[in-house]
Order: C-alpha cells, then structure tokens, then sequence
C-alpha cells in the first residue's frame, strides 16, 4: 500500500504528537514533585486532534483553545521551553506565569488561550471572525473545545451568530465522551454532536480523531470552505482522554477496560504502524525521534528552571494599560 | 455650545465615533432597524449601514464575548446591553475574559472594548427591570466604569471610553435619556476618573451619580431655602474612583451623605463610605450617612417604587437630622 | 361543510379570543391615559395561541409565560379584574400590584408567571416539570415564549436538560416573526424554529398560531404525548403581532402593508367566518357576545378602579418569608 | 462531638437532609459519579440513587433556574454550583427569579433553594477560578447567603439553610474543605444572621468571613505574642448581617480591621465598614481598616497569587499599624 502522504510531513506529524506525549508525561512527573501546581489538564490520548487540525492554518489564522491546551500550544510551535515555564509559574513563560497550564498566550501566534471557563472561548472566536470579516481579511478561527461546552448556552449562541453572519469560524468539538465524569450521554439528549449544526443550518462533519491523516484531511476541507467564505463549519472530531480529568480526578466514573480499548487505538501507536508499513520509519528512526524529543522536553525544562520569577512589584502591572504620560 | 438631550449627546458621540475611526461599530439588540430601545442610536443604521451597526440576536453573553474577541482583532466595537438586567446573562464575559485577559497574557492582549448599557428603575417597570448594578462593575479590576449624569459626559465619557485602551462600561440611566443640557460638540474625551464638584457649598458633601444627580440638587435646592448650602460632587467615574476629590470637599464640610440608586447593602456607596473611614475620618464632624434603595425588589406600583428608590425629601431629611446632632 | 367541535366549544373559544381581544384594547387606551405604566406588551393578533393551547391543560397543569401574558393568564382563567387591577398597581392585582402587566402570578391556577427576562422562564419551567416527575405526578408543564427567546443559550440548556432527563414540558413557541424589531431572519441563522428539537431528539411540531382549531389540535395531541411520559416536545405556533412590540415601539422596522397581510388572516374573523358557515352564529348572537364581553372588561375596570393601594408600610413584606416567631 | 474535615461536615449534612427529607435531592456538575469536584458529595450516589443525586450537563444558568422551579414544585433542591467562578452563568437567574418571585408575585411563591458553591482563591487556579464573590450576593434582597468557616459551621449553616424558606446560598471556601475540627452530628441547624465572637479580646476587633478566619487567627496569635489581644467577630451570615455583634464589639475595643478575600473597591468589607460607621463612628478611636485582596485578576505563580491575598502578615501590620498611631 502507497503513502498519502510524503515522508517528511509524516514524520512532522509523528514528532509532533510524540513530542505533546513526553511533554505532557514530565508535566504530569513535575506536578507530583510540586515544580507545577494549579490544575494540570493532561492531553495524552488525544494528540491526533491538535496535530492534525494544526496542519491546516496559516500564521493569519487564529487558534482559541481550551484549558486542555497543552497539544494544540505545542503544534502551533509555541516553544515548549516557553510553555513549561509558564506551568512552573516562571516570568519567561509564554504569559509571564501569570496564566499556568491553563492559560497559555502567544500573541504573535494568533494562539488566544487558553480559556478555562467551559465555552468561554466560543464567542470570542465568534468576535475574531467578525474583526477579520469586517476588515475583508481572508483569515480562519479555529476555535477548540470539548464536548461538555456542548451543553452551555455559549455553544448555542455562538454557532447562530456565526452562521447567522456568515462569519469564518471553524469550530472544533474534541469530544472524548467525557465532561470531566459525566459522559456524553449523560450530558447530551443527542448525542451526535455533528447534528447539533443542522440548528443552524451550518455544515457539519465528523472525523476520527485518533486518526491524525484522517483528521489533517477533515480540517483541511473544512478550513478551506470556511477561508473561501462559506462561513462557519462544525467539526466533530472523536478521541478519548487517556489520564484523569485533572490531576484532582479520581476516576470513578469509567473503568479501566474502557480505557484499554481505548489504548488501542492509540493514535502514536496507529500512525506509528503505517509508517512502518510505508517504509517511512524503522526501530532506528524511531529511537532517534524519541531521544531527540526527550532533548528538546529536558530543554523545556531547563528553561523553565533557568527561568526567573516575576518581581512582586509587578503584581498591578497590566492589569490597565500603561498610558504613557 | 448646544443644548441637546443626554439621548442626543449619546447620539451625537457615537456618530462622531463612527465617523472618525472605521474600526468603530455598533452592536447590539435592535439598535438598527428598531433605532435602539431607547431611541439613542435612531438614524444611525441609516447613515453607517448594517455591517456598522448590527442588530444582534437575543445572545447577551455571545455578543458581548464577540466584542471581546473584535476588540483583540483589532476593531474598537461599541456593544450596546439594553439594559443592565440583561447584562447579567454576560457576566461571565466581562468578569473572566474582558477584565482578565490583558493581565493573564502578561500584557500581550489588549481588549479596547466599549459597553454601553442603560440602568436603573423609576419607570414601573418592576422587578427584573429596575437594577442599578453599576456598582457590582465597579469592583472588576481589569475594567472602568463611567457613570455620565449630564448630556456633556454622556458624550464626552464615551468618548473617553473610545479612547481608552482598555474596557469600559458605561452606564446611562434611563431616566436621563430626556435630560437636556449644553453641549459642546467640539469637545474631545472627558478623562476618566475625575469627579466634578457640580454645587460649591460648607455644610455638608452630597457624593453621588448618574441617575441620581438630579435628585441630589433638588435636595441642594430645598436645603440652600434653609441656608444649608450642600456641596455636590459627582463621581462620574465608580473605577477609577477620584478619592482625593472626595476627601477635599469632606475636609471642608466636614459631613457626607452618599446617595446611591443600588441597595443598600453592599451599595457602591458602602465603598464611598469607607474611603471616607479611611482617608476622611478625622475631618468628620460625624457619622457619614448613605441613601440607598430600600433592599426589596423592585415594585410596580408606582406609591411602591417612589418609597422604595432615593428621592429628595430622604435626602433632605438625612442632612437635617445629621445637622440637629451637630450641636 | 360539517363542524368539528360542538357549538359550545366553539363558542367559548371565540369568546375568550374576544374577551382577550377588547381586554387589550381597553388597556392599550387605559395606558395613554396614564391609568397603566411601565411596559404594556399587547397580544393583540395573536389570541388564538394562548386560546387553543389552553384547552389542553388541567387545572394540575402548570402555565410559565412571558411579559407578553394577559392572553394565557385570561385563557387560564384567571378573573379580569385581578389582571385589571395588577396593571393599575392595586393591592386587588393578581400579584398586589408588585407586579404590573409584565408579571402576572396565579399559584391558586398554577400560573406561575409573567417572566419578563427573555428565555428566564424556560429553567423554570423544567424544575417545576422535574418536580412533578420527582413526585410521581402526571402533569404536564406548559411553557411559552417567544421566537427572540430561542437565541438564547437557556433555550438551549433548557431543551437539552429537560429532553435528558425526559421531562414533561411542553415548549410552546410563540413565532410571531419579530424580536422587537428584529426579524426572525435577522436572530436566527435557522428560521425554522421546529428544527431546532433535533438538536435534542426531541420530538416537534408547527401549526397555524392564527387558527384558534389547529393551535388546540395541535396542543392537545403534543399535551398528551408529554403527558403519557414521552418527554418533552416543542410546539411552534406561527403567528403576528398587529400591535407595536410595546408602548415605546415607533415600528420602524415592518411596513402597514405586512400587517394589513395578517390582519387578513386575523384569528378572530377567521373563526367567526367559520362559525357562520357552520351555522353556530348569526349577527345578533355576535352582537350579544360583544356585549357581554364589554361588560366584562367594564367590570374588570371597575374592579381595578376600585382597588385598594397596597400600604407603603408592607413595602419590605414578602422579601422573605415571615416566620412565626 | 466528633472530629471531622469541613468537606465530611457538609457531606453528613447533605446525608442526613437526603435521609430525612424526601422532598431534599442534589443536582450540580459532577455532584454523582465522579462523587463531586472536591469530593463532598462522595458516596452519596450509591447511597440515594441518581433521581436523587443528579449529575447535571453544563448548564449553569438552567440548573439553578430549574430548581428555582422544582422548589416552586414542592422540593428542596440543593443545587451545587461547583464554583463561584461558573455562578456568574448563573446569575440571571438568581437575580431575577430566585430572589424576586416570593415579592414580585405579592407572597403567592416561595421559593426553598439551597444553592452551594466553592469560592475563593489560594490554590494558584488563575484569574478565572480564583474569584471571590459572595459579597456581590450578599447585595441581593430576596436571597440569603452563609459563609462557614468551621466544620460545625459547615454543618448547622447548611441545615439551616435547608430548614429555610427561602433561597439561601452556601460558600464553602475551597481552602477549607481539608480542615478539621469538632462537630455535633446530633447538631441541628444553627441561627442563620447571628456572627460568632471566636476569640475575645480588647485591643483591637478583627471582623471576617469564611477562608480567611484561619489567616486572621494566625494573625491575632501573633499580635498575642506581642501582647495585643485581638476579638476576632466571623460574620457566619453575610445576609444578613449581624450587625448588632460587630458594632458590641467594636464598643469594646474601639479599634476594627476586616479582613476580605474580595477585591478591595466594592468588597464586602466596604460594607462592614459602612456599618461600623453609621453605627459605631463615636465609639471609634480611629479609621476602620480593610484588609482585602489587591485588585487584580488572580495570578497564577504562588509568590504573586501569595502577594494577591489577604495574608496574616498583613493583618499583624495594619493592627500594629493602627496601635502605632494610638498615642
Ligand atoms: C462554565 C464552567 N462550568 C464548570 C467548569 C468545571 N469544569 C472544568 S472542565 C469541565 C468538563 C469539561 O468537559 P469538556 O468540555 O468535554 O472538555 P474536556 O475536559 O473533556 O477536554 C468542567 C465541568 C468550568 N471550568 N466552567
Ligand atoms: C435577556 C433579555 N434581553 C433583552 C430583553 C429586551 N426585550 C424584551 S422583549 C424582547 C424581544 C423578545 O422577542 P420574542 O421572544 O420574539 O417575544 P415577543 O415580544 O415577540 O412576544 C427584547 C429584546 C429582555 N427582556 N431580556
Ligand atoms: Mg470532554
Ligand atoms: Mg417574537
């Protein structure tokens, strides 16, 4: 069997997963030695989504994510160094500190956060479109979130402003059945999200989101008819979280056959499969990818370490603008 | 100079707005083809078009958010609430993303957002229609709120507002729509956080705002056919608040009633109150008293809702009762 | 051609159509001569959704409507002059006077409000129907609004919370084509608001809010479905205002000419055509109904002139329940 | 008398409510299988089945809305609001109906809600999780709101705020829920609007709520060491409010600081000190003091969300402070 793809972007796309994954598990190792503190929201499992949908926007787009950013920062090519100091609290993170694992910025990469109020992100994705619309820039806003915003009023609200006006919204339900414990069909009456955009009378698809081609694929399709001015799309991408809620989480809600089953499916370890069939990758290759991940997360870290803390008389900075006088 | 209504005055800022910056628009319910609810932005959509001034769907939470996220793409949106009850629904909004996001990116966002919205009872219309939460926004840091109580700040607080970089609420109180006073539509932003002395007197200092004043200087008025002379200071701004403005006038008169249109309890003029305990306590004479609305929900009736609000003849009353004590 | 229903059916549900009718305009007229404040949201146009619905519910059922009540508080049953009264701010008023047009209360006829915050009768309406289900009992939660309402995000939540858990509400849709003075296809990107229950596998339907006969049949077949433990269902009845939104509306935003449309399928002379050809009544019986009507709404008037203010001194009675101490 | 965290405290409360009263169940986010955010609701799922302890979807402003509507139906619904942060959704609701139906429809409703929520700040969760807001619901006629600072507290407030008639909102201090101390499971309700004198003292009177009596205990057994014997007053209720206990004490020692998670401008302890004012101003020897949090949104690195908080250090120094300007 062929390979859809050329060999560098997938192994692009494998680093990059890769690289969420050993991220994430030092965060998780540092949140235990107390180096990160707060709540820590782990992606692993889920990783094809923010790979694979990154791959589909330009430096003109605008990412809004969620609480659960950590992937989507990383594929967006915040530098992780920059990230993990902004977990350790650090003044070099990429929100002075200010923001943790929950609220990671980059202005000069259209990444908006890092919202940790569920749905709170949708209207300002809505907002963004509309700023680009009315200055006719041809620009798209992907706007993450999970399944459990599905429920808020700000999903509802924001999905017909957006259609209503047309806007370029690309909207994105990570829906790994959960809401913290409540699963989605404890959640939702309909549980097939995609058909929530009939309401709105906006396209909707569904894609597997622990396959990141086939994820890649999907937002690309959709990215473009919405950067073409076809307004807004809704995404559905199915994945499954593979660690707790958050670091306060102690699992009652699920066993762990399901989370078994789930592994499976892992999407490293399925992507991993392919290359290997298309002759892209062997154990070599992969022994490198791995030691040159682990490089670049002790980098991460050692700039997190190295990193210095804010000064105390910062603290009212920013919270005004500082008008030159 | 012009005389005009406060509706007029808002009138004419937004146009000026609208005119002077196209990143400026407008949005909100029915402020286009309805002319606003209370007839402020009437004209409008026919003089900018609807991509200027959009009507928006009942979404309080989303179309404010969606001023919060143009505001980051670059645009200056005007955001039009109705009314404050309705600003309830957008909380969420203001308090953890307009208010939080230049200081949690650690400075990389700015959100130069305006909301305008009306507030206040006085026009039986009950209990979900008669809130005077102002001073709830006044507590948000991370945003200002202006409180216009005269036509000239109704459009140079907006103003003011626009050219802020940062949010800003502004709060019209719906009885002052009719208002009228002069104008000077040359005039630049007002600046924000400045209070004004409106009556010069040594008896006593009357703080308020907004929908108030009015009843303030009736109550002035009546005092000065007594020869009490009353001091008038209007807050203008709730955050900022210009304490030394205050204090000066409480160091000259020696005496402050606050009247405030919220309930009492945990009113903004508790917060007047206790700057005054802490930056004026040793030039009082005496007991800084507050005339707030009584702590009910709004009546109906209109017997009810006249007992229920701050009128002149309690404000009168306080001062008199608090000069008795003096001797 | 031979008539569906009984003659005194039929002549009871024009009647109340009329009462509705001559009530409004009484109160419109008493609201410029200054007798009514604050808002006054007249109905007029509109009598046969509130009529044809209320056949279907008994006196166990509960009614949550909005400021736009004294067709479904009249419908319901509650006396005129209570209505009359609450409009003047007398003590005598259905809600003593507290209230006014916008809020009309009836616990005696489970007619719990008059919710002038649009879409904040929605949640309460499914907590009285959760409490029904909780107690085991067969009733059925009526609840109106309006088509500006379905933009909100409780109308959503509410959809989904009461489709969840299987509540029995029935969500009646008062389409009149306008949210004040914006069009329906200017707030919703879906104009076919019937649509919306898919997003909640909820079950739906749409009849003709100005024939008083469908709006029953309709009502009534979705009343029982809800009521035999189907859950939810969401009713829209297409109808129009004739009159401005409020006292305060210049109507800038419709032309006469739409108006004069409707007024040509206005609900009241359509059923009286109907009852012609079915030989229920002739002029003189009409005449007779008018009659009698203007009497009511004269006594209601006399009721409300008549009132007592309610004292200054029970301003802070009912803030909080008065214990017994 | 039994030793237990506040978070067993409430959860033997919720217990003992959904064992004796039928008409009682818990509805909230995650209140069911997960066994609830901080843990409190643990267990009780298994024990009462999930018609009675129902895991909501995220819909904040609906659920509370629904059992503003189920308490109108004939239950006793007590809704958990996992945090104060997400009530914000909520507040239409609350303000509009919860609080307003009783009066609006002439005392035909009532409406017997508990609603519970966590508050505070401290556990570096950032600007949008750190909020503290009872005050704003303490200016809210219509509802009551209690604040327990003591697993006996935990425990009698939220009896009596089942036994209540009306809407009664709980906050539980997040920082609290691993505390531990002596409760009475035999214990009914306690007296809600009655503030506790936990410790005596005439130096100086420090009146607080909630998170922050530990911080101002530290703070008085500080001052002790120096010899400075500080009353501490916790409010327990900040609607009502005690003011009767607070203006008794500040008799005694002439001297008040309060203490307040909240933002400084519009904080509750504004209030406390209003009152102190209009009913304490001859019996005070100086200004009244308010230890509040700075006005930012929260950070989340330790040492700044640390610099952001009320702390005891702080306390210890506006008290020595104050003193120093006694002579
Ligand atoms: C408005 C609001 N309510 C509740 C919470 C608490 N909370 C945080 S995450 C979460 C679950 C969200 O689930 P989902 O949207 O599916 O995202 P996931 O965590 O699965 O990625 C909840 C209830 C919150 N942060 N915001
Ligand atoms: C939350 C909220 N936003 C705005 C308003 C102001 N307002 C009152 S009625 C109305 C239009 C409602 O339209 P619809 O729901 O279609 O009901 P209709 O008046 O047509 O019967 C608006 C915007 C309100 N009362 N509540
Ligand atoms: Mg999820
Ligand atoms: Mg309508």
């Amino acid at each position: 069997m062929t390979a859809p793809i050329d060999r560098d972007h997938a192994l692009a796309l494998l680093r990059q997963m890769v690289l969420i994954r050993r991220f994430e598990e030092k965060a998780g190792e540092l949140y235990t030695r107390g180096k990160i503190r707060g709540f820590l929201h782990l992606y692993i499992g889920e990783e094809a989504v923010a790979v694979g949908a990154m791959q589909a926007f330009t430096a003109d787009d605008a990412i809004v994510a969620t609480y659960r950013e950590h992937g989507q920062a990383l594929a967006r090519g915040i530098p992780a160094g920059a990230l993990m100091a902004e977990m350790y609290g650090k003044a070099n993170g990429c929100s002075r500190g200010r923001g943790g694992s929950m609220h990671f910025f980059d202005v000069s990469r259209r990444f908006y956060g890092g919202h940790a109020i569920v749905g709170g992100g949708l209207p300002v994705a809505v907002g963004l479109a509309l700023a680009d619309t009315l200055q006719a820039r041809r620009r798209v806003t992907a706007c993450f979130f999970g399944d459990g915003a599905v429920a808020e009023g700000e999903f509802h609200e924001s999905l017909n402003l957006a259609a209503l006006w047309r806007l370029p919204v690309l909207f994105l339900c990570e829906n790994n059945l959960y809401a913290m414990g409540t699963a989605l069909a404890r959640h939702q009456s309909q549980t097939d999200v995609r058909l929530k955009a009939q309401a709105y009378a906006m396209p909707a698809d569904v894609a597997d989101g622990m396959d990141v081609l086939a994820v890649e694929a999907a937002v690309r399709g959709a990215a473009e008819q919405v950067r073409g001015g076809a307004g807004p799309f809704l995404l559905e991408l199915r994945t499954y979280r593979y660690r707790a809620h958050s670091t306060a989480d102690p699992e009652l809600y699920r066993g762990k056959d399901e989370v078994e089953q789930w592994k499976a499916r892992d999407p490293i370890a399925l992507f991993t499969a392919r290359l290997r069939e298309w002759g892209f990758v062997a154990d070599p290759d992969l022994a490198a990818l791995e030691t040159s991940v682990a490089a670049d997360v002790d980098a991460a870290v050692a700039v997190a370490e190295a990193g210095p803390w804010e000064p105390v008389e910062d603290l009212t900075k920013d919270v005004y603008t500082q008008v030159a006088s | 100079m012009k005389k005009m209504t406060y509706r007029e005055a808002v009138r004419g800022a937004l146009r000026d707005a609208l005119r002077g910056d196209p990143r400026v628009f407008l949005m909100g319910e029915d402020v286009g083809r309805y002319g606003g609810a209370f007839a402020v932005s009437h004209g409008l959509l026919g003089e900018f078009g609807p991509e200027r001034v959009r009507d928006t769907p009942l979404s309080e939470n989303t179309f404010v958010g969606a001023g919060i996220g143009a505001a980051l793409g670059g645009m200056r949106p005007i955001v039009e609430v109705m009314t404050v009850n309705f600003s309830l629904l957008a909380l969420d909004q203001i308090v953890n993303n307009a208010a939080t996001l230049r200081h949690m990116s650690g400075g990389q966002l700015s959100v130069p957002l305006v909301v305008r919205m009306a507030t206040g009872g006085g026009r039986q219309l009950a209990a979900q229609h008669s809130h005077s939460l102002e001073g709830w926004y006044a507590h948000i840091p991370g945003i200002k709120v202006v409180t216009p109580a005269t036509p000239a700040d109704a459009r140079g607080l907006l103003l003011a507002a626009l050219a802020d970089p940062d949010p800003v609420f502004v709060f019209e109180h719906a009885t002052l729509y009719p208002s009228e006073g002069e104008v000077d539509e040359s005039a630049g932003p007002a600046a924000i956080g400045r209070a004004a002395v409106r009556r010069v007197g040594d008896a006593v200092t009357l703080v308020t705002y907004g929908g108030s004043l009015p009843k303030v200087f009736q109550a002035a008025d009546r005092l000065a056919v007594d020869g009490i002379e009353a001091e008038v200071v209007d807050l203008r701004s709730l955050r900022p608040l210009d304490t030394p403005t205050i204090l000066a006038s409480v160091a000259k008169t020696h005496r402050a009633v606050i009247v405030d249109e919220g309930w009492r309890t945990g009113s903004f003029a508790a917060e007047v109150s206790a700057r005054i305990m802490e930056g004026g306590f040793y030039d009082l004479d005496g007991p800084v008293a507050r005339v707030c609305s009584a702590e009910v929900p709004m009546p109906y009736a209109k017997h009810m809702e006249d007992a229920a609000l701050p009128q002149a003849a309690a404000i009168v009353a306080t001062v008199q009762e608090m000069l008795r004590r003096r001797g």
